[in-house]
């Protein structure tokens, strides 16, 4: 039995938290909250914390149990199965929607005239390989490119400093404040709510304690490098700048200049996303095969690997036709399914375990 | 056509892989499932190679969502500065 | 395929039948006469030339016919000669004994008891015995009238001394090195560990070379699971020769198709002598300089030993040089590739106008650009190794220096370009370990398929599953890649930095779980009263 | 056997995909150094670019022939005309190492608005190179004066601004972030710095330009221009843009000087640095400015006699630079109040400082700006006095008067 220790789960979330979100949170930030963008962030890690709190109850309760062992027992045999496709077709959604997100970015800004399939192709078989490796391979990589991922952050941070304008962030709260509280809907949906989805590998990790331990920990470690981030597109790129680019963080790698000497570093910008989702990619994957066969009972999770890696690939090549299509999904049917599956699903089962709980208790 | 030949060889080493791994361990019903899947999954993107447009995912889900996110969406726009 | 294996493992089996078939003929005893005897040596030897044997007489009065057989160039001649030959036929002819006539048994036990005084004797009883000792270069003594005989111990065959290694050259430390005797080796590392706890055990393995293999580990410091796993993997060799430590290496490291070493190998006594401080386990195969250690980590790659005898400081900086110059090897000509073909936006401007520059006129693309010296370096490599050391050193001059010039001017590749396989040909030589230097020269290649296909990113991908599959990996049940992943804080200090001695209070945690402990003084601190 | 199939497919992909799409050897491409845009009398985007020529710049054999060339297009948009210039270009042009984006003067007077989407959304751009004006000569004659001592005329260009915002203070370093911000955003309105042709542009054309030592057409900067929105209204003089970096706080070093003791000899001071405070607020429905000014000075020349060890001197100095620099503010606003271009951000600053009664004003901020009273409260502090501490000058005065 494989097994992940808590500091390789922390590094996971925090790798699951940042992937998506770290490109598109300041534009999505300041879209809403303008000069207090970097408020609506702060207000996002105060409710995440809450959300990601009520997780880490239930994976007290899961205790040693698969998620989906979990959602069957909790929901009983026939309506747990349904919950477990829906979960899958969630987890198969966010997966190819991660795909798509990398592939869309590397092929916009990185290599550009490259077709974004075969750079999808490459890395869904790079997660193939990671997921035939198993769980702690990928706890154990995710470990090995942590502190660069860290530095190449704090490096991106700290280099464009000296160009900071901190008139940009005034005045403090002033302005739009019902703006900046609605703007934390869309960040807590793209950061803190899908790490409910970990919930599939914290029964590999090798305490319980640590899991949950490990789920706070890399949440509020994730959601104060968004902060940091966001507030250094705003100084730094200016409100109009950083609401308008499609990926701000990789205008503010360009701004990046150190002595005139280290200067169009912008691709430690791509080489912390690119690692960052690259793991959420392979941890949704891995849940989702495993979820699959659980479902079909089958013996090992590698067996559906292949078949659902090509899936993978052509759900990411038929998900959003465009670009522009982005913001239209994460809005609208996205956050509903994710205020569904992480948001009334754990208070469901919360519910119904409280209350079953209290039963045993009662006889 | 060049990409399917390619994708079509991929898939069968893939599949001749696995296969005998499967076979190996004697995993019967996890092979039936396994066959399933990858004749499916080859399928559906060969007519994708070929050319045969589906309907794109974010539209099949707006769609059933429609009468919950549609508003949704409209209010968050509202609240949303370009 | 199936039928191939079928086909395999028949004839496998019929091997093994063949050899069993001829040792039960070597299980026959020897017969009372002598002459027999000699005969049927000869034959079973196919009268091989360098079987010599001497008839002489024991005894005055009433001779009794005997015999000495040896392997020439096996045996300490002049050895034989004097605590032999002369006893027995000098000695025994003025012995008082003599004067009471002694028959045979009586005799071959006066002379086991008595004259014969070499410290190593075995009697032998039947043919296996006998040829096992002969080939392996005693001397045989048979005695007429007698169906036993006597292995006197003088091997004497040409060995090479300790000299000093070639391999892992050290400016400070200890400058012997194995040799090609498995016994001088063990004692080399006895010599530098006295403990009663350095524990060896032999084994014999390959059906026609009977390689002497040696295991060593510390009891009480080992950790008894690695031990065991060794053993296991060595009971499972069924191989016909062992020549070097390489084929042990091959027959029993946990994954074939990698290009990491998983076992390491080196000429160093006090190297050998460190590991099994640390707790690893030491194979010692006879007839080749170079001992295996086990487990081996990635980082232990990365260590020289001379590292332990320097100032730490020093060698800290040295064991981070070593490492960049292991992504230097690595990524140089990939990242040359890339930047140039796929991402001319992030050199800055003066650069690219003089690489642009550099390059006008220049017929083929980077990559290929790239691959052909590349390809270059590594047939001069070769050559300079394979050939007799002054026309090595010459070639590698002449491939070096003429032929970098000639192309450059000829325009055929970029200066910039001879600079970046010079620089990653000079990064690979920085490896205390040979065996990694070559898994990196060989990665190089997929990187700069990998540069030349997607850029940056094909680079990101590759790392990507190059760490996959470094993490994958174990030796002998311990994690490749600890102490970074997993990650072990405790063991930081020894791995990519290598903390004073007195800091270093443990040993390596993955790989021996008890007996932790080896430094307690902690930091010296002078006495500053005086 | 499983490395062996997992390297045999990464090759396959590798081999098949590697149409290598986004692959450009450096010899196939072609770095534009500036970008010139103007308007033909088509009323046509009309795009030079300058680009270099690699041997010539940095290769071991230096012919004769330009270091730089020149080709322009024409096109209904930027974009199509950027893409025409290969039609003249042999090779592709690549614009990540672009170090200025010229408009000419009249083009800029008619507005630049349009072109700023292309050069933000089109991902061959960096973001990190300098926009200016061409002042009274189209952009394109600009890019194309060949320059002495640079060989790439534009990195020439690119540099003399930043190190002129740095040592001089009269020009403004502006990046197409800042444009994007001050010309979009409100209560803030934008400025580029203007460069102009000393001679005749057509002769800078010519290699003769580079040959001799006093070229004949010399590349110069000149003072701010002030925009509306994003159409240039006019220029400021170099006092006034010199005030207008003291009034948004973008001095690093500069100089001043100031008449000192006997009639008109002057003590000269090196400006090492300087902080401005704006605060905004509205009152009685009148905008109301206050700047603060710490500025510390050393001092640089002393032509006059004067005794610096003696406090009150020093502090008369500190005194008449103070008013210098207020007169010098003084007249940069009133000169953005008579364009009636907010080009300091001090509706921003209202903004920052009093959101509430920003809302109400913010509307009809063009017409109460120039209303706006400014006041200036200047700080000078001299703190050292280079490597002499009495001016030589009192000596050599002494020396003269004895001999006479």
């Amino acid at each position: 039995m494989e097994k992940i220790d808590g500091k390789q789960f922390t590094i996971l979330v925090i790798m699951n938290t940042l992937g998506a979100s770290i490109i598109f949170i300041p534009s999505i930030a300041t879209g809403f909250g303008k000069e207090n963008g970097w408020l609506t962030v702060l207000f996002s890690i105060a409710f995440g914390m809450l959300i990601v709190s009520m997780y880490s109850v239930i994976i007290k309760q899961q205790a040693e149990r698969d998620i989906f062992c979990f959602i069957e027992d909790t929901f009983g045999k026939w309506f747990g199965v349904i919950i477990i496709i829906l979960f899958n077709g969630y987890l198969f959604t966010n997966a190819s929607a991660n795909l798509w997100a990398i592939g869309d970015f590397m092929s916009l800004q990185i290599l550009m005239g490259t077709p974004e399939q075969a750079i999808e192709l490459i890395i869904i078989g790079t997660a193939l390989i990671a997921i035939r490796h198993g769980i702690e391979v990928i706890g154990r990589t995710a470990e090995v490119f942590f502190p660069f991922t860290m530095l190449s952050t704090s490096l991106l941070t700290l280099l464009v400093m000296e160009e900071a304008n901190w008139q940009n962030i005034q005045p403090v709260f002033q302005l739009n404040r019902l703006d900046t509280f609605v703007g934390t809907i869309p960040i807590i949906v793209i950061t803190f709510l899908e790490l409910f989805i970990l919930l599939g590998i914290t029964h590999k990790v090798n305490r319980p304690k640590s899991a949950q331990k490990g789920l706070l920990l890399g949440g509020f470690i994730s959601g104060m490098l968004l902060l940091v981030i966001t507030t250094a597109c705003i100084v730094v790129l200016g409100l109009k700048a950083t609401t308008h680019y499609t990926y701000p963080i990789y205008a503010l790698g360009q701004r990046i200049s150190l002595f005139n000497f280290l200067e169009r570093v912008e691709i430690l910008v791509a080489f912390i996303w690119f690692f960052t989702i690259f793991f959420k990619i392979s941890i949704t994957f891995y849940i989702l095969s495993n979820g699959m066969s659980y479902l079909l009972k089958l013996k090992n999770h590698k067996t559906l690997s292949i078949p659902l890696a090509l899936l993978l690939f052509l759900g990411s090549a038929i998900l959003i036709p465009t670009t522009f299509n982005v913001f239209t999904f994460i809005y609208g049917p996205y956050l509903v399914f994710s205020v569904l599956f992480t948001i009334i699903l754990p208070i469901c089962i919360l519910l119904i375990n409280s209350v079953k709980s209290k039963q045993q208790k009662g006889s | 056509m060049l990409n399917a030949i390619l994708f079509w060889s991929i898939s069968s080493i893939f599949f001749y892989k696995e296969g005998k791994r499967l076979w190996k361990l004697k995993a019967k019903k996890d092979m039936i499932i396994f066959t399933i899947f990858m004749c499916f999954a080859v399928t559906i993107i060969t007519l994708h190679l070929f050319g045969v447009q589906f309907p794109y995912l974010i539209h099949v889900l707006d769609f059933i969502t429609k009468p919950i996110s549609e508003p949704l969406r409209q209010w968050l726009n509202s609240f949303h500065h370009t | 395929m199936i039928i191939m294996r079928q086909k395999f493992k028949k004839t496998s089996s019929t091997n093994k039948r063949d050899i069993t078939n001829i040792s039960s003929e070597y299980e026959v005893n020897l017969s009372n006469e002598l002459e027999s005897n000699k005969k049927e040596i000869y034959r079973l030897l196919g009268n091989s030339s360098d079987l010599v044997t001497r008839e002489f007489q024991l005894g005055k009065i009433r001779p009794i016919n005997a015999r000495i057989l040896f392997l020439d160039g096996l045996i300490d001649k002049e050895f034989i000669q004097n605590y032999l030959l002369n006893p027995l036929i000098n000695d025994l002819r003025e012995s008082k004994s003599d004067e009471k006539v002694l028959d045979v048994q009586e005799l071959y036990q006066f002379i086991k008891d008595f004259t014969i005084t070499t410290a190593e004797l075995a009697e032998i009883k039947n043919f296996k015995g006998l040829l096992e000792h002969l080939l392996a270069g005693d001397t045989i003594l048979l005695i007429d009238g007698i169906a036993k005989g006597f292995a006197v111990g003088a091997r004497g065959a040409k060995e090479r001394g300790v000299e000093e290694p070639t391999t892992q050259k050290v400016v400070r430390g200890p400058k012997d090195s194995f040799t090609e005797t498995i016994s001088v080796n063990i004692a080399l590392i006895r010599k530098r560990i006295k403990d009663p706890n350095l524990w060896l055990e032999s084994f014999a393995y390959g059906r026609k070379t009977k390689t002497k293999v040696t295991i060593a580990y510390i009891h009480g410091i080992v950790n008894p699971r690695i031990v065991d796993e060794v053993k296991a993997r060595l009971a499972k060799i069924d191989i016909d020769g062992i020549l070097e430590s390489g084929y042990i290496e091959e027959l029993i490291e946990d994954e074939t198709y990698t290009p990491f070493p998983t076992m390491f190998n080196t000429e160093r006594p006090d190297a050998v002598s460190a590991a099994l401080l640390e707790g690893k386990v030491a194979i010692l195969v006879d007839g080749t300089p170079f001992v295996l250690l086990v487990p081996a980590l990635f980082v232990d790659f990365f260590q020289a030993s001379e590292d332990y005898y320097q100032r730490s400081d020093i060698s800290s900086l040295i064991r981070l040089l070593r490492y960049i110059a292991f992504f230097l090897a690595l990524l140089t000509p990939s990242v040359y590739i890339a930047l140039t073909t796929f991402h001319q936006e992030m050199i800055p401007t003066t650069l690219l106008v003089s690489l642009a520059a550099q390059r006008e006129g220049i017929p083929f693309p980077a990559f290929v650009e790239a691959l052909l010296m590349e390809i270059t370096f590594e047939l001069l490599r070769e050559a300079g190794i394979r050939l007799p050391t002054p026309i090595g050193s010459a070639i590698s001059i002449v491939g070096a220096l003429v032929l970098g010039q000639a192309a450059v001017d000829a325009g055929i590749v970029s200066a910039t370009m001879v600079i970046v396989v010079s620089l990653t040909a000079i990064s690979s030589f920085i490896f205390p370990s040979y065996s990694l230097a070559i898994s990196v020269r060989m990665l190089r290649f997929p990187f700069m398929v990998m540069a030349a296909t997607f850029g940056l990113f094909g680079i990101f991908i590759g790392l990507i599953i190059l760490t996959l599959h470094l993490t994958s990996l174990r030796s002998f049940g311990i994690p490749y890649l600890s102490p970074f992943a997993p990650f072990i804080a405790e063991d930081q200090r020894d791995a990519v930095f290598r903390a004073p001695r007195w800091a270093q209070k443990k040993r390596p945690r993955l790989i021996n779980q008890r007996n932790t402990r080896r430094e307690n003084a902690g930091q010296p601190q002078p006495d500053r009263k005086g | 056997m499983k490395i062996i199939l997992r390297l045999f497919i990464s090759l396959i992909i590798c081999l098949s995909l590697s149409g290598c799409w986004s692959a450009k050897e450096l010899t196939d491409i072609t770095l534009a150094t500036a970008l010139a845009i103007d308007k033909d009398e088509n009323n046509e985007y009309k795009v030079t670019i300058q680009v270099v020529n690699p041997s010539e710049v940095a290769g071991d054999q230096i012919s004769s022939r330009s270091s730089v060339a020149t080709y322009s297009a024409t096109g209904r948009t930027m974009f199509e005309a950027v893409r025409k210039i290969t039609k003249i270009s042999p090779r592709k042009v690549h614009l990540s190492h672009l170090q200025i984006l010229v408009y000419g003067e009249e083009f800029a007077r008619e507005g630049i608005g349009e072109t700023l989407d292309f050069l933000i959304r089109d991902h061959g751009f960096r973001t990190d190179f300098t926009i200016a004006i061409a002042k009274g000569l189209t952009a394109e004659d600009l890019v194309s004066v060949l320059t002495p001592l640079e060989k790439i005329p534009a990195q020439k260009i690119a540099s003399s601004i930043e190190s002129s915002q740095d040592n001089w203070a009269p020009s403004k370093e502006v990046l197409l972030n800042e444009l994007i911000e001050s010309v979009s955003s409100e209560g803030k309105d934008a400025i580029l710095t203007g460069i102009y042709v000393q001679g005749d542009p057509d002769e800078g054309k010519s290699m003769q330009n580079v040959e001799s030592a006093d070229a004949p057409a010399k590349v110069r900067l000149d003072a701010i221009g002030v925009f509306s929105g994003d159409k240039l209204l006019g220029w400021l003089n170099e006092d006034q843009s010199k005030g207008f970096n003291y009034i948004t706080n973008n001095i690093s070093s500069t100089v001043g000087w100031v008449n000192c003791g006997d009639g008109d000899r002057t003590i000269t001071l090196e400006v090492i640095n300087s902080e401005t405070k704006i605060k905004g607020s509205i009152k009685n429905g009148k905008p109301e400015i206050n700047l603060d000014l710490n500025i510390a000075v050393n001092v640089a020349d002393v032509e006059c006699s004067i005794d610096l060890t003696n406090t009150e001197e020093r502090n008369e100095v500190e005194k008449k630079l103070e008013q210098k620099t207020v007169d010098l503010i003084n007249d940069s606003v009133s000169a953005a109040k008579e364009y009636e271009s907010d080009i300091f951000g001090f509706g921003a600053a209202i903004r920052r400082s009093d959101p509430q009664e920003w809302k109400n004003v913010k509307d009809n901020w063009a017409t109460l700006f120039p209303e706006t009273d400014v006041k200036a409260n200047v700080t000078v502090q001299i703190e050292q006095s280079g490597m002499i501490t009495t001016p030589i000058y009192n000596d050599i005065k002494k020396k003269t008067k004895e001999g006479n």
